[in-house]
């Protein structure tokens, strides 16, 4: 319990510190609290492998008076890939955030905001309280916003406007179900909903929610506003805006969805929401293919790559939750989660890297720039097997669990969809890696600090390295699953 | 009855929120479209909460730290739409501005 | 009777709710919308949910509104509250009264109402508003982070502000008339304000208050003596206003870990000890809500007239 | 006794603020309905305050009114003067 | 006594109804502000009436209402002033003659 409270309220004394202490003073705070909330991070994961879940009910008040908490093995691991990304993203911005780079506006705001946010991203990771959510995610949300528009560019603060009406329609939307569901139970405990007595408005509450959650994770067709935001942005905000924020949101969706209220999901929406994330797939993989700027295409693949993540719905959900293969899917559709996450803020700390060192992203201006920053090149290629899915990346086991799942299960149509995604990735994926190791060069690279560029080099050995164990994290991600779906194992 | 004219009044809030955040395109009226969905929620919720016998104190908390995240988004959203006048003339969204 | 009351009350709520969706007029909308909060508090007061009447009057109908008004006069200026003609959409609207028909709907369709029971945890719980239990002890959580959300939106709004005028006093440079109705006006509310909202934070723990409210109020007062230009604008560069913006999240997060090492876990707050502690987190909470909000209303430092 | 005086100073309240309203529909310009509405609604308030008074249950309640009513007083007074002072630059912007 | 509150708080909300004409027809700004400061007025008045009807803790609503009335109006009089932070009461307003920021907004 002890570790579950400081691995919350550390990022918050972090990021109210470098609020109030002077500018000297601000980064070295900023990075300890970093520090702390890594050494908190694991020392969670720890308990949470030796003795299950851990659940806290917030000030001695059990729900549905109180708030719960409860870190299970899908949260804490969530937990572990976002503390990977806040210390490489830390790493990364003291770099080319600081403020003797950035100015002293950026240099004050950017490090409470990415302190703020991982502190709403672990609140809502262990979360157990529907409203307590929507809290969580409206401070995701104003945080996520702010982040977008930190450059201060005018396409930025278009694109971060763009962002907030949408975040706030899905917020609202959101908002409508929980109020449906409180005003029916009486209560907003995922536990205590799950066993409730199902009331006629539930179906609209279910609908009103995952509408809301999924214009927040940017699902098709609810997409325009993520690409411009994530690529507006400066490259260690992007890679917290892409590898972390429509996380919160697509957790909150399978919460709902596997634990609060299971058993209304039927076959048709199961589908409904799997085809939209197929959907996703093209779509986002045929704009990544269209773009000429290495962030906007790292920020459409974000679209598809999401977009995988929706096949678990009609393959470990509903009726299909006991089956054996259900425990497989559930599990792909985490490991997509958590490889996604480290290669993609991999892939924009790199674009990061490239644009300090010739101030372009542009594909064309970006020829040869693996000779001058090998170590970039490489953490990219990296950070490209695993989105494309290739062994023996964690990428590669998301979708060979999805895959089997799909042929187990008879649904071998969704299995088209991780195979014929692969191929789109490898595609868009193609032209910024031969620009990258082109033998002719565009531009002369500013040289970057060594320590910078291994940072981006290890988030995507880690996308990797992650494959190879996968044993452990797949133990690790059924702590705590919830039960009917438990029951195929 | 008195809680089923509020309850629909809340519902017919909504409904006119959602139609001027949709229909119109200068921010300012759609962050004023934004509150008054959350308030027509929040009517409805409140409307929800007073059904039983005494009034339940938890929907009017959750009411007030609605209130209070709603304004924290308006602020943010306000400060956003004079950042985007300043740097580019309008308060439209820039694909919406030429299309009225 | 009270049936009739009820619905002209609700009656003119949809009449200023349509009026400022439907009317042109950037401007009209916004007068129309800061009436819509004051009809609304009326509305919270027929509820009999007289806490967040009170929110509702100072924050929805009060702030939002002032924070709407200083915008559409910057935008006048940067040429940019004009809208262009309103058209009629169909799509908008069918879209709009499917969701608001689910609505009514879903309210006819509620099982029996089912409030958790609250009458064993109330005497625990330090205070007799049960809904400043609900805030400050039940469901402290989400009052935390949602002082946290209001300190966020406040460093993303700075975030905003042009490089060169960060280290310019916030928002715009108010001036008055010395001696004139105005900068007298500001002298005169300040003591008022103040009294009533620290008397909301104390009456909170029993009676209609609250550490939001308060603050609100506070802030109202603050927010009118910096415009009639009695108190200067603060800089972000001041230590002593970082410092009030953090204080109360900090006593809060300091409270509850403190509730985690000596009594039965974070946020725990043992009976005895429950209503000084509330009473405690109320004030601080309240110093830092008024400074968020009057800085949030004033907005990011300004380069000073040149924004035209 | 206390009842008749309240059905009288509230109802010279609602008279007073219905005077207010129709003035500021009626009267042709805007200077005139300034002058209508401040008239109309501090007496109006003062009236329904008045009235109300003679229903409280304790002398807090009764200075609490006041104290409202003297608020609402001096707002009125300093907005309607600035207010009008604004209207004066308003018609004569170009 | 019930009855005639209940008729005195609809009576007041139906003239508040006819100021909220005023807002809609204008014309000018000032027209609306004095119209909605009306409003406020006779919220703060419904207010008392229904500390009456229901429960003298509303009272305290009614003087918040009373106050944030205030800071709403004197926020529309800065904003009205050509550089947003002025006081109409100034000596005609320092003309820095920038050629901007002098334009009416629509009255529609």
């Amino acid at each position: 319990m002890t570790a579950l409270i400081s691995w919350l309220v550390l990022p918050l004394f972090a990021a109210l510190a470098a609020i109030a202490l002077p500018s000297r003073a601000r980064l070295p705070a900023a990075l300890l609290g970093v520090g702390l909330t890594v050494v908190a991070s694991i020392w969670l994961t720890i308990e949470v492998w030796n003795t299950g879940a851990v659940t806290v009910s917030l000030g001695g008040w059990r729900p549905p008076i109180g708030i719960a908490l409860r870190a299970d093995g899908l949260g804490a691991a969530l937990g572990v890939m976002t503390a990977l990304v806040m210390v490489a993203v830390a790493l990364a911005a003291r770099h080319e955030l600081a403020a003797k780079v950035a100015g002293p506006r950026i240099g004050f705001g950017f490090w409470p905001l990415m302190l703020l946010l991982w502190a709403a991203l672990n609140a809502v990771y262990v979360a157990r309280d529907l409203f307590n959510l929507y809290v969580g995610l409206e401070l995701i949300t104003l945080t996520a916003v702010a982040l977008v528009a930190i450059s201060g560019k005018a396409a930025a603060i278009a694109a971060a406007l763009r962002y907030l009406l949408f975040a706030l329609a899905g917020s609202l939307l959101y908002l409508a179900g929980v109020v449906l569901t409180y005003a029916a139970h009486g209560t907003l405990d995922i536990s205590l909903l799950a066993a409730r007595t199902v009331a006629p408005g539930d179906a609209l509450a279910l609908g009103l929610m995952t509408a809301g959650l999924l214009v927040k994770t940017a699902l098709f067709p609810f997409h325009v506003w993520l690409p411009p935001a994530h690529s507006a942005a400066p490259a260690p905000a992007s890679a917290l805006l892409s590898a972390l924020v429509p996380k919160a949101s697509l957790l909150i969706l399978l919460r709902i969805w596997f634990e609060a209220m299971p058993e209304l999901a039927t076959p048709m929406t199961q589908s409904a929401l799997a085809s939209l994330g197929a959907l996703a797939v093209i779509w986002g993989g045929v704009l990544a293919l269209l773009q000429s700027r290495l962030k906007l295409i790292v920020a459409y693949s974000t679209v598809a790559q999401l977009g995988y993540i929706f096949l678990v719905f009609p393959l470990a959900g509903g009726d299909g939750a006991a089956q054996p293969w259900a425990a497989g899917a559930w599990t792909g559709a985490i490991f997509q989660m958590l490889a996604h996450g480290l290669a993609k803020a991999a892939m924009f700390l790199a674009a990061g890297i490239y644009i300090a060192a010739i101030g372009s992203d542009r594909l064309g201006d970006m020829r040869g720039l693996a000779r001058a920053l090998p170590m970039t090149g490489f953490a990219f290629a990296l950070a490209s097997i695993t989105l494309l899915g290739l062994p023996p990346s964690a990428g590669f086991t998301a979708k060979y669990l999805m895959m089997t799942a799909a042929f187990a299960s008879g649904q071998w149509a969704w299995a088209l969809v991780p195979a014929g995604g692969g191929l789109l990735a490898a595609a868009y994926l193609y032209r910024p890696l031969s620009a990258i190791f082109a033998r002719d060069t565009a531009l002369t690279p500013r040289p970057i600090p060594w320590a910078w560029q291994t940072v981006p080099l290890v988030l995507a050995a880690l996308s990797v390295a992650l494959g190879l164990l996968s044993s452990i994290p797949f133990e690790f991600l059924q702590i705590g699953r919830p039960e009917q779906a438990a029951e195929g194992l | 009855m008195n809680l089923t004219v509020f309850a629909l009044t809340g519902a017919a809030l909504v409904g006119l929120g959602v139609y001027g955040l949709i229909a119109r395109v200068h921010m300012l009226r759609r962050i004023m479209a934004f509150n008054l969905i959350g308030s027509g929620l929040f009517l409805f919720f409140g409307a929800a909460g007073a059904r039983g016998v005494g009034l339940d104190p938890i929907p009017q908390a959750l009411i007030i730290t609605g209130i209070v995240v709603a304004l924290s988004a308006s602020a943010l959203a306000v400060g956003l739409v004079v950042a985007l006048a300043r740097s580019s003339g309008t308060a439209c969204l820039p694909d919406e501005a030429g299309d009225t | 009777m009270s049936l009739v009351l009820d619905m002209a009350l609700c009656a003119l709520i949809l009449g200023v709710g349509l009026a400022t969706v439907a009317g042109h007029g950037v401007f009209r909308a916004v007068i129309f919308f800061i009436t819509y909060g004051l009809l609304l508090a009326i509305g919270w007061a027929r509820l009999g949910a007289y806490d967040v009447a009170l929110a509702e009057a100072a924050i929805s109908a009060g702030l939002t509104g002032v924070l709407l008004l200083a915008a559409h006069g910057r935008l006048r200026r940067l040429r940019a509250a004009e809208e262009a003609p309103l058209r009629p959409n169909l799509p908008a609207a069918l879209v709009a009264t499917g969701i608001a028909l689910a609505l009514g709907w879903a309210w006819f369709a509620l099982p029996d109402p089912t409030a958790p029971d609250l009458t064993a945890a109330l005497p625990q719980s330090g205070v007799g508003n049960p809904v400043t239990a609900v805030l400050l002890n039940f469901r402290a959580w989400d009052t935390l982070l949602e002082a946290i959300i209001l300190l966020a939106a406040l460093i993303g709004l700075w975030m905003l502000a042009r490089d060169r005028a960060w280290d310019n006093p916030l928002g715009l440079r108010y001036h008055a008339r010395a001696g004139g109705v105005m900068a007298s006006f500001g002298r005169v509310l300040p003591p008022i304000g103040l009294i009533f909202g620290i008397y909301l934070v104390w009456a909170g723990a029993e009676m209609t208050g609250g550490a939001f409210q308060g603050g609100t109020v506070l802030a109202a007062v603050c927010l009118v003596s910096i415009m009639a230009d009695v108190l200067p604008a603060p800089r972000i560069a001041q230590p002593a206003w970082r410092l009030a913006l953090v204080f109360g999240p900090g006593v809060f997060l300091l409270s509850g870990v403190a509730g985690a090492v000596f009594a039965q876990g974070f946020l725990a707050l043992p009976p005895e000890l429950a209503k000084p502690a509330i009473v405690t987190i109320e004030a601080a909470l309240t110093l830092s809500i008024a400074v968020t909000l009057v800085l949030l209303v004033i907005g990011p430092p300004d380069e000073g007239g040149q924004d035209a | 006794m206390a009842d008749i005086a309240t059905y009288v100073l509230t109802g010279l309240g609602l008279v007073f603020f219905i005077a207010g309203t129709v003035g500021l529909i009626r009267f042709p310009d805007q200077f005139s309905r300034l002058h209508a509405l401040t008239k109309g609604d501090n007496l109006g308030l003062g009236f329904i305050a008045l009235g109300v008074a003679f229903q409280t249950e304790t002398w807090a309640q009764v200075a609490m009114l006041l104290l409202i009513w003297g608020l609402a007083l001096l707002a009125a007074g300093t907005v309607s003067q600035l207010v009008a002072r604004a209207a004066v630059s308003e018609s004569q912007k170009p | 006594m019930t009855l005639w509150l209940h008729t005195l708080a609809i009576a007041l909300l139906v003239s508040l109804g006819g100021a909220l004409w005023r807002v809609w027809r204008g014309p000018s700004q000032a027209d609306r502000m004095m119209a909605a400061q009306l409003i406020g007025t006779g919220g703060v008045a419904v207010l008392m009436v229904l500390a009456a009807l229901q429960d003298w803790a509303l009272l305290v609503v009614a003087f918040a209402l009373a106050t944030l009335a205030a800071l709403a109006a004197v926020g529309f009089v800065k904003s009205e002033s050509p550089d947003g932070a002025g006081d109409p009461e100034e000596a005609p307003p320092v003309k820095k003659m920038r050629g901007t920021g002098q334009d009416r907004a629509q009255n529609g």
